[in-house]
């Protein structure tokens, strides 16, 4: 009895066009993105926090229950009703190929997403920032497997949910030990100038909690150790990839780190490492985008590249760099994952770049789109990825932190390199496919792609309006480098595939290639790391113990009973004179103790 | 002297009613019924007797004492009785049948008067009294051989346990020259209640007494049936009929554990040699019993098993010197109630095709439900499952035990607790569990077995929730 | 040399013991019998021994009491023995093994 | 009045027991009745106590029959009577007789929460057993007889080792707090040692703990679900309540001195059962072997007498009363549809058939491991934060115990529900509307714990205050957290 079709998608994308509208409310009553959430010392002192009630109180530990608004939260909520409104409008024709049955539960699941990670980044409290984080996770467990005929999508949709698992128990941990220094959960007790002096005290436990929450931050953001399952995660639809595994969710870890600033600050050994794994993450995806074929893994990887570069930032204490990051990247990678939709429907869901080719002609403005959006990602002047990836290097280059700004750079000529290389394999030359590509596709498919490729093009205002408003200036020189790097990158791509022949990608195909498609055996290592030994430990446990250790021992403690049972009725012979020889006996024995003992 | 309300009274009123029981069988020619009728009256006037003398004070300058040990015991010996008249299975004296009743109230005599033993003498001749009546209740029962092994083997036996009792007397006074049982074990009480032994002075007096003391527990260990003296019992249960079984049971165990009570309640306080032998028998019983309890076949033979088990839990009620008297009371109370029910289920079933063998009793509870429900909860009493008296009695024991500072001994009464578990729920479980294919129905229960068994079923219960009046005896 | 109250509770122990070995060793019931007899006799000796010792009458008293209580003992003993011998024909007591286990 | 909340579903018993099929409804319907009457009271929670006097023991220690409801009492209470009168309805099909023994079995359990005396305590605890037994040897699966003797055995063996620690603690006159006040004379410190021993082993089996568990996965293996869903519910409830009610507030020395082996007992039991259940292919020893291993991790909280722990352990133990009854009755409804004991193995598909089912196991599944927004979040936050306060390792372990119990939690669901179509799930219908109406109330309670636990953590607050009474707050590496736990606002 589920709604007729329209109905529901009325229902999706006009909840979250409402929400919209409310976090444009917020922003004109002057609670706008302007507020700089960090005072001078580094803590957490500007911001609304509306308390509602007391979630939970017990044991000395109080937890309100309410929302806390801030420049911070204020942007993430514009991105991701903005950017989510897009994605639902775009989905409508998308997914118009399902059941009414499994209609319904795409947008009831896209729905429940939008909620959770609005709860995520309104929360004004770390539990309930959890219960955010979690529902954004299983939301995400939910679309991942939408299509649950399909067993790959089953198993990576269950290994997202684990790894999302190993994040959420890492950032309870850390609740526990803010709870431990700090006395308190919520954000101004913990972060606030209080919260900071506490920390500032606790050197090591500051250590701990930085460690904790890039713990958390890598699992939810997919970055270094535990990225493995954000590749796995495009067997989703691709509306999904497009708003979860790019624009929305996987920036919940950058909200965190950035959120959590007071914690980096008071440890920079944490910062450090925090920043340091991010520019590693940022490298090696970019270095696996090089060499990949499926085109929605490509995107994926450039999305975990993309974010070290937010991570790194917010890491090394840039929080205006890398929000502003998070804002462009959402709307240059939803560009990017439309227009890849269009593709796909037109090759009949074809995913690998091998059987591209030509498509320029078919698909115009999937091949203007993808452009537009490329050129945002390899951070080209005055594209808007530009603004936002430079100010995040030209910031780790002025603090000196020259390792991770090497790493960034090389990633910075890698990036344009894979996504033209793209670009060109897709559009470029002959159609290398199975059946001819056929353009189709109602208007609602293509409107919300233009409108992203524009914010890609002129995003770059936004970025720097807000960089400006968090007091954060533009550095020229790193702009100058950064514009070369880029530039580099592209020119490599355009020489060795400017044609579209396949030949050009034959370097790509060698055992070194299949080495790095396969994430560096990352994968395997898990695997063969933990989850064959835990199976292997369960079996073990349950056929030993409980199948053969208890029953025996019981089996064993029941027999005695009964032997010793059958042993003592020997002593009832029947023999009247063996009787009186035990009574004898028995009070030999007590005679002699009692002249032995007695007094 | 002798008024109803004396100490010795339920002695006099028992043995002077069973001789006009021999007097009215002379008169009416084999009445049994009459003369069943005329025993239960001669009871219930015993009853009111034992009533009266628990609180009469010492008569005959001492010699017998009447304090609620003596009504316990006096009342147990009675009911027992009254369940040996009342239930089946006599029937094989025939026209004797009025000597059986007559030995039944001697014995109960015997038992009351130990149960109020005030020194070695009384004591001596208590146990005597009983035990001859019992030789011949048990050897006359049927016209087998098996009574008569079981007559003969309890005579001989208990003679040598009577020789203990009597030859550690007879040390006793040697060493302090006097037989009262106060000072029985006053080789160990303060000096001031032993001043004549210090005045005898005879060498090593104190290893003389000390053996004296601890052979007259020995003797009243066999009358308990206790570790290494317990052997008669199975036989002689299973080879004597069912009433005769009840009454030793119930009578034999509450004299003989009085007796002891006595002797060794005068010692309390002195460090003293006899509780080690006390702990060390009754643990060996408890776990004996428990354990021979496992492979018993028949349920009488079980029901001796338990017996001992129980004996030996309620010698260890001695070790706390304060709380003894309320906790003996109810676990004595609990124990014969359980024990009256189990032998009046033995009495309605042996006569049928399986006799009492536990295979027989699989699968009761489809084919009789209220006997069913009686045994199971005396089963669950004896197995001290709450909220049986059973369950009470062992409660106030690991109290009192916790209390006067044995806590090992607790623990071990628990541990048996848990060995005990497994014979009597397997039984009470197979009870309510499914029939065998092919056993015939039980036969509808006489009324005697059935009176015995609703009022024992009802005891069991009502100490387990109202122990008030039994606490205090 | 004075024969004191500790030779006489020698002796009788020694009784003792003769009568429970009596018990023991022998088959015939009817030896049983007498093993008892002996064993209670001793205690007698005990008794009587004491009491002429600490003057009292109490022993004394005690000894006549078992006196009469061991001439029941031997009378009901004695109907017991007659009775097993008709029933069962033997007079073995080793024999008795019908209840055991 | 508190004695009609356990003697109103004892009478159904009676009634459904004795009148045969006609009053087969009447057991449900009188334990829905004092279900009801149970939150009528939460006003006065912490107020209310019956009193009548029953007996004086050897040393004076006055026995009486008495009840109290205390703000934890009526968490477990409302519970216990919820899940009877629901477990009852479901499995009212069995007959008149399975119905009475369930709600026998749900009014002891009432009972035993509402008793304030440690006799009475011990009684309804035994109590407890009885129906269970039958339950097991009336209507269990293929070896229940051996299976019931095995329940017997280990029940009855820990409660014979709780007799000892009970009539010790009578003995020196302690007394349950709530309940008449006893001699309140202080234990001996020799005493308290091995009585707390006694006591931890009594509670540890029926928990259970990790070495006393053996009986656990065959009993849920054997009970029909509608059973197992309240045996589940309850009597593990009863070991960790009366570590919570009795062992912590009497004995604060003896919890010190055994904390540490029964912590470790405890940790030992969350990754067992975490391990046990990832590789297990009956979905009803899963369910065990999870109630191992969250329940582990709730006697953990519990040890370590951390505050902010307990509390969080409260939440959990309602939270998890709640998910496995509701998860075995699902069971029992995909049982009845799949005909006959379920493995793993041959389900697949379920979603597509029966969507309604799908989504029932997905929430259950997802509150079971304890996902944020559902009850069982709350409780698993506070026990790790507390528990962390007392040694930062335990926690890490116990984390990786929730992770765990992510990832089999997922087999099952992913393993019933996803992949192609078997022919297992090919006869399911989806839920009837009886059915979604049974599942209903635990799904409400599930969410509104989940969003906001609140008030269960308010009730159970005095319970809590007694149990931490004098624990040493393990010296927190930064200032001692605030006391009060101030609203907002910096922090000392």
């Amino acid at each position: 009895m589920p709604l007729p079709r329209s109905a529901q998608g009325l229902v999706g994308a006009g909840s979250v066009l409402l929400a919209f509208l409310a976090a444009l409310g917020i922003v004109a009553t002057g609670g706008g993105p302007g507020l700089y959430p960090f005072g001078s010392g580094g803590a957490l002192t500007g911001g609304a926090d509306v308390v509602l009630g007391t979630w939970a109180r017990g044991g000395g530990l109080s937890i309100p229950l309410g929302l806390w608004v801030d420049g911070l939260s204020t942007v993430f909520v514009l991105v991701i009703t903005g950017v989510g409104f897009l994605i639902h409008v775009y989905s409508l024709a998308y997914m118009g190929g399902e059941s009414r049955a499994d209609y319904g539960r795409y947008f009831a699941g896209m729905n429940l997403f939008v909620a959770a990670m609005l709860l995520l980044v309104l929360a004004d409290s770390f539990p309930l920032l959890v219960v955010g984080w979690a529902g954004v996770g299983f939301a995400s467990y939910l679309l991942i497997g939408f299509w649950h005929d399909r067993p790959a999508a089953v198993q990576a949709a269950r290994e997202a949910f684990v790894l999302n698992t190993v994040g959420d128990v890492a950032l309870i941990l850390a609740i526990a030990l803010l709870a431990f220094t700090t006395g308190h959960t919520d954000f101004a007790g913990t972060l606030g100038p209080g919260g900071l002096a506490a920390l500032r005290a606790h050197p090591g436990a500051s250590t701990g909690i930085g460690l904790l929450l890039f713990l958390a931050a890598a699992a939810k953001s997919a970055q270094l150790p535990l990225q493995s399952w954000l590749s796995d995660a495009m067997e989703g639809p691709t509306p999904v990839s497009a708003l979860i595994h790019a624009a929305t969710m996987v920036t919940a870890g950058v909200y965190l780190i950035a959120r959590c600033l007071p914690v980096f600050t008071a440890s920079p050994a944490a910062a450090a490492t925090a920043g340091t794994l991010g520019a590693v993450t940022a490298f090696g995806a970019a270095t696996v985008g090089v060499f990949s074929y499926d085109i929605k893994r490509l995107l994926a990887y450039s999305t975990m590249s993309q974010i070290g570069y937010m991570i790194s930032g917010a890491a090394f204490g840039a929080v205006a760099a890398s929000v502003s990051h998070v804002v462009m990247h959402a709307f240059l990678k939803a560009l990017l994952f439309m227009c890849v939709g269009l593709v796909m429907h037109a090759t009949g869901d074809e995913r690998d770049m091998r059987r591209y080719g030509g498509l320029g002609r078919t698909l115009p403005l999937a091949r203007w789109g993808f452009l537009a959006g490329a050129l945002a990602l390899s951070g080209i002047p005055p594209f808007a990825g530009f603004w936002s990836k430079d100010a995040v290097m030209g910031a780790l280059l002025s603090a000196g932190h020259l390792v991770p700004y090497l790493l960034l750079a090389a990633a910075a000529v890698l990036t344009p390199f894979y996504i033209f290389r793209a670009y060109y394999l897709t559009f470029a030359g002959e159609y290398r496919g199975g059946h001819a590509p056929h353009a189709a596709g109602a208007p609602s498919l293509h409107w919300p792609l233009a409108a992203l490729a524009v914010l890609s093009v002129l995003g770059g205002a936004l970025a720097l309006l807000l960089q400006h408003a968090w007091g954060a200036s533009p550095d020229w020189a790193s702009m100058a480098i950064s514009t070369v790097l880029a530039l580099a990158g592209w020119l490599g791509a355009w020489r060795l595939y400017r044609t579209g022949q396949p030949a050009a990608d034959a370097w790509t195909a060698g055992a070194l290639g299949d080495a790095v498609r396969a994430e560096y055996g990352w994968n395997g290592l898990w695997r063969h790391a933990l989850v064959v030994p835990a199976h292997a430990l369960g079996s073990w446990l349950e056929g030993a113990w409980e199948g053969r250790a208890w029953p025996s021992a019981e089996g064993a403690l029941a027999a005695a009973a009964g032997g010793l049972g059958r042993l003592l009725s020997g002593w009832q012979s029947g023999l009247l004179r063996r009787y009186a020889l035990s009574m004898a006996c028995g009070a030999a024995l007590i005679l002699i103790y009692a002249l032995v003992a007695g007094r | 002297m002798t008024a109803l309300g004396g100490a010795a009274s339920p002695v006099v009123v028992l043995g002077a009613g069973a001789v006009v029981l021999l007097l009215l069988d002379l008169l009416w020619e084999g009445a049994q019924g009459l003369l069943r009728a005329a025993a239960l009256v001669i009871l219930a006037l015993a009853a009111v007797a034992a009533w009266g003398a628990g609180g009469a004070g010492s008569a005959f300058h001492g010699a017998v004492i009447g304090d609620p040990l003596l009504r316990v015991t006096a009342l147990l010996a009675i009911a027992g009785a009254a369940a040996a008249v009342v239930l089946p299975g006599a029937g094989a004296w025939g026209r004797r049948w009025s000597a059986y009743l007559a030995l039944l109230l001697w014995s109960a005599a015997g038992m009351a008067l130990t149960g109020g033993a005030g020194n070695l003498i009384v004591l001596f001749l208590g146990v005597e009294i009983l035990s001859l009546a019992v030789y011949a209740l048990t050897a006359l029962a049927t016209t087998d051989g098996r009574a008569a092994e079981a007559g003969f083997k309890y005579f001989v036996l208990g003679g040598v346990g009577s020789a203990l009792l009597l030859f550690g007397s007879a040390l006793s006074y040697a060493s302090s020259g006097s037989l009262s049982l106060a000072t029985a074990a006053c080789g160990y009480a303060p000096a001031a209640s032993c001043a004549a032994a210090a005045a005898g002075g005879i060498p090593a007096a104190g290893a003389v007494h000390a053996a004296g003391l601890l052979l007259i527990v020995a003797g009243l260990a066999f009358k308990l049936a206790l570790v290494p003296f317990q052997l008669w019992t199975p036989d002689v249960y299973e080879g004597a009929s069912t009433p005769v079984t009840t009454f030793m049971a119930v009578g034999t165990k509450a004299a003989a554990f009085a007796g002891l009570a006595r002797v060794v309640s005068s010692a309390f306080g002195a460090p003293a040699s006899w509780v080690a032998v006390v702990v060390v028998l009754g643990v060996a019983s408890m776990f004996a019993g428990y354990l021979l309890a496992i492979a018993q076949p028949g349920l009488k033979r079980l029901l001796a098993f338990s017996g001992i088990a129980n004996a030996g839990t309620l010698v260890l009620a001695l070790l706390a010197p304060e709380a003894w008297r309320s906790v003996a009371f109810v676990y004595l109370a609990a124990y014969a109630s359980a024990s009256l029910g189990a032998f009046a289920v033995v009495a309605a079933v042996e006569s049928g095709p399986g006799g009492d063998r536990v295979a027989a009793l699989r699968g009761l509870g489809r084919r009789n439900p209220w006997l069913a429900a009686v045994l199971v909860t005396c089963l669950l009493s004896l197995a001290s499952v709450p909220p049986t008296g059973g369950f009470l009695g062992k409660l106030l024991l690991l109290q009192a035990l916790a209390h006067a500072g044995y806590p090992a001994v607790a623990v071990l009464v628990v541990a048996a607790t848990l060995v005990a578990l497994y014979p009597y729920l397997k039984l009470a479980l197979a009870v309510l569990g499914a029939p065998e294919e092919g056993v015939a129905d039980a036969p509808r229960p006489a009324a005697g077995p059935a009176v015995v068994a609703a009022v024992a079923m009802v005891a069991t219960l009502a100490i387990g929730i109202f122990p008030g009046p039994v606490l205090h005896g | 040399m004075v024969v004191g109250l500790p030779f006489y509770l020698g002796l009788s122990a020694l009784l003792f013991a003769v009568g429970v070995l009596g018990v023991l060793l022998r088959r015939d019931p009817l030896v049983l019998v007498m093993g008892i007899e002996l064993a209670w006799n001793a205690g007698n000796l005990a008794l009587v021994a004491s009491a002429r010792y600490y003057g009292h009458m109490g022993g004394q008293v005690f000894a006549f009491v078992v006196i009469t209580l061991a001439a029941a003992d031997v009378a009901v003993g004695l109907a017991l023995a007659v009775l097993l011998g008709r029933s069962r024909g033997t007079v073995d007591v080793d024999r008795l093994r019908w209840l055991r286990g | 009045m508190l004695t009609l909340l356990w003697a109103l579903p004892a009478a159904g018993a009676l009634a459904a027991a004795l009148a045969g099929r006609r009053a087969a409804w009447l057991g449900p319907v009188l334990s829905a009745v004092a279900f009801v009457l149970s939150l009528a009271l939460w006003p006065q929670a912490g107020a209310l106590t019956e009193r009548v006097p029953w007996f004086h023991g050897p040393y004076g220690a006055a026995v009486t029959y008495s009840l109290g409801l205390s703000g934890l009492s009526l968490l477990l209470v409302a519970m216990t009577l919820l899940v009877t009168a629901l477990a009852g309805w479901a499995g009212r099909g069995r007959g008149p007789a399975f119905v009475a023994w369930l709600t026998m079995l749900g009014a002891a359990a009432t009972g035993m929460f509402l008793a304030r005396d440690l006799v009475l305590f011990y009684l309804f605890w035994e109590a407890m057993l009885v129906p269970t037994y039958f339950l097991l040897a009336g209507w269990g699966g293929p070896s229940r007889a051996r299976v019931a003797w095995k329940f017997l055995l280990y029940n009855v063996g820990g409660s014979v080792a709780l007799l000892l620690g009970l009539a010790a603690l009578v003995t020196f006159g302690a007394a349950m707090p709530g309940g008449p006040s006893g001699a309140g004379a202080a234990l001996p410190p020799a005493v308290v040692g091995p009585i707390a021993l006694a006591l931890a082993i009594g509670f540890a089996v029926k928990t259970p703990l990790f070495p006393l568990h053996g009986w656990v996965a065959d009993t849920y293996a054997e009970l029909p679900p509608p059973a197992a869903a309240l045996v589940a519910a309850v009597q593990s409830k009863a070991g960790l309540y009366g570590m919570l009610a009795i062992l912590l507030p009497l004995l604060p020395g003896g919890i010190a001195a055994w904390a540490p082996v029964l912590i470790a007992a405890g940790l030992v039991s969350v990754l067992y059962g975490a391990f046990v259940a990832l590789s297990s292919d009956d979905p009803r020893r899963l369910l065990a072997y999870s109630s191992v291993s969250h329940l582990g991790l709730i006697a953990v909280a519990f040890s370590t007498r951390v505050g902010v722990a307990v509390t969080g352990g409260v939440i959990a133990l309602v939270a998890h009363g709640l998910v496995t009854a509701a998860l075995f009755l699902l069971l029992g409804m995909l049982e009845d549809r799949v005909g006959g004991p379920l493995r793993l193995r041959d389900l697949g598909g379920l979603a597509r058939s029966a969507p309604g089912l799908a989504g029932a196991l997905t929430l259950l599944g997802m509150a079971a491991l304890g996902l944020p927004g559902l009850a069982g979040f709350p409780g698993d936050l506070l026990m790790l934060i507390g528990i962390y306060r007392y040694s930062p390792w335990l926690a890490v372990a116990a984390g990786l115990g929730l992770v765990l119990s992510a990832v089999y939690m997922l087999r099952v669901i992913q393993l019933v529900l996803h992949g192609p179509a078997r022919e297992g799930a090919r006869a399911a219908g989806d839920l009837r509307p009886a059915e979604r109406w049974l599942l209903a109330p635990f799904a409400l309670l599930l969410l509104g714990i989940g969003v906001y636990p609140n008030p269960v953590p308010a009730l159970a607050a005095p319970a809590v205050a007694s149990a931490t009474a004098g624990a040493p707050v393990p010296a927190a590496s930064g200032p001692a957290p605030a006391a009060s736990g101030t609203q907002g606002g910096s922090a000392s």
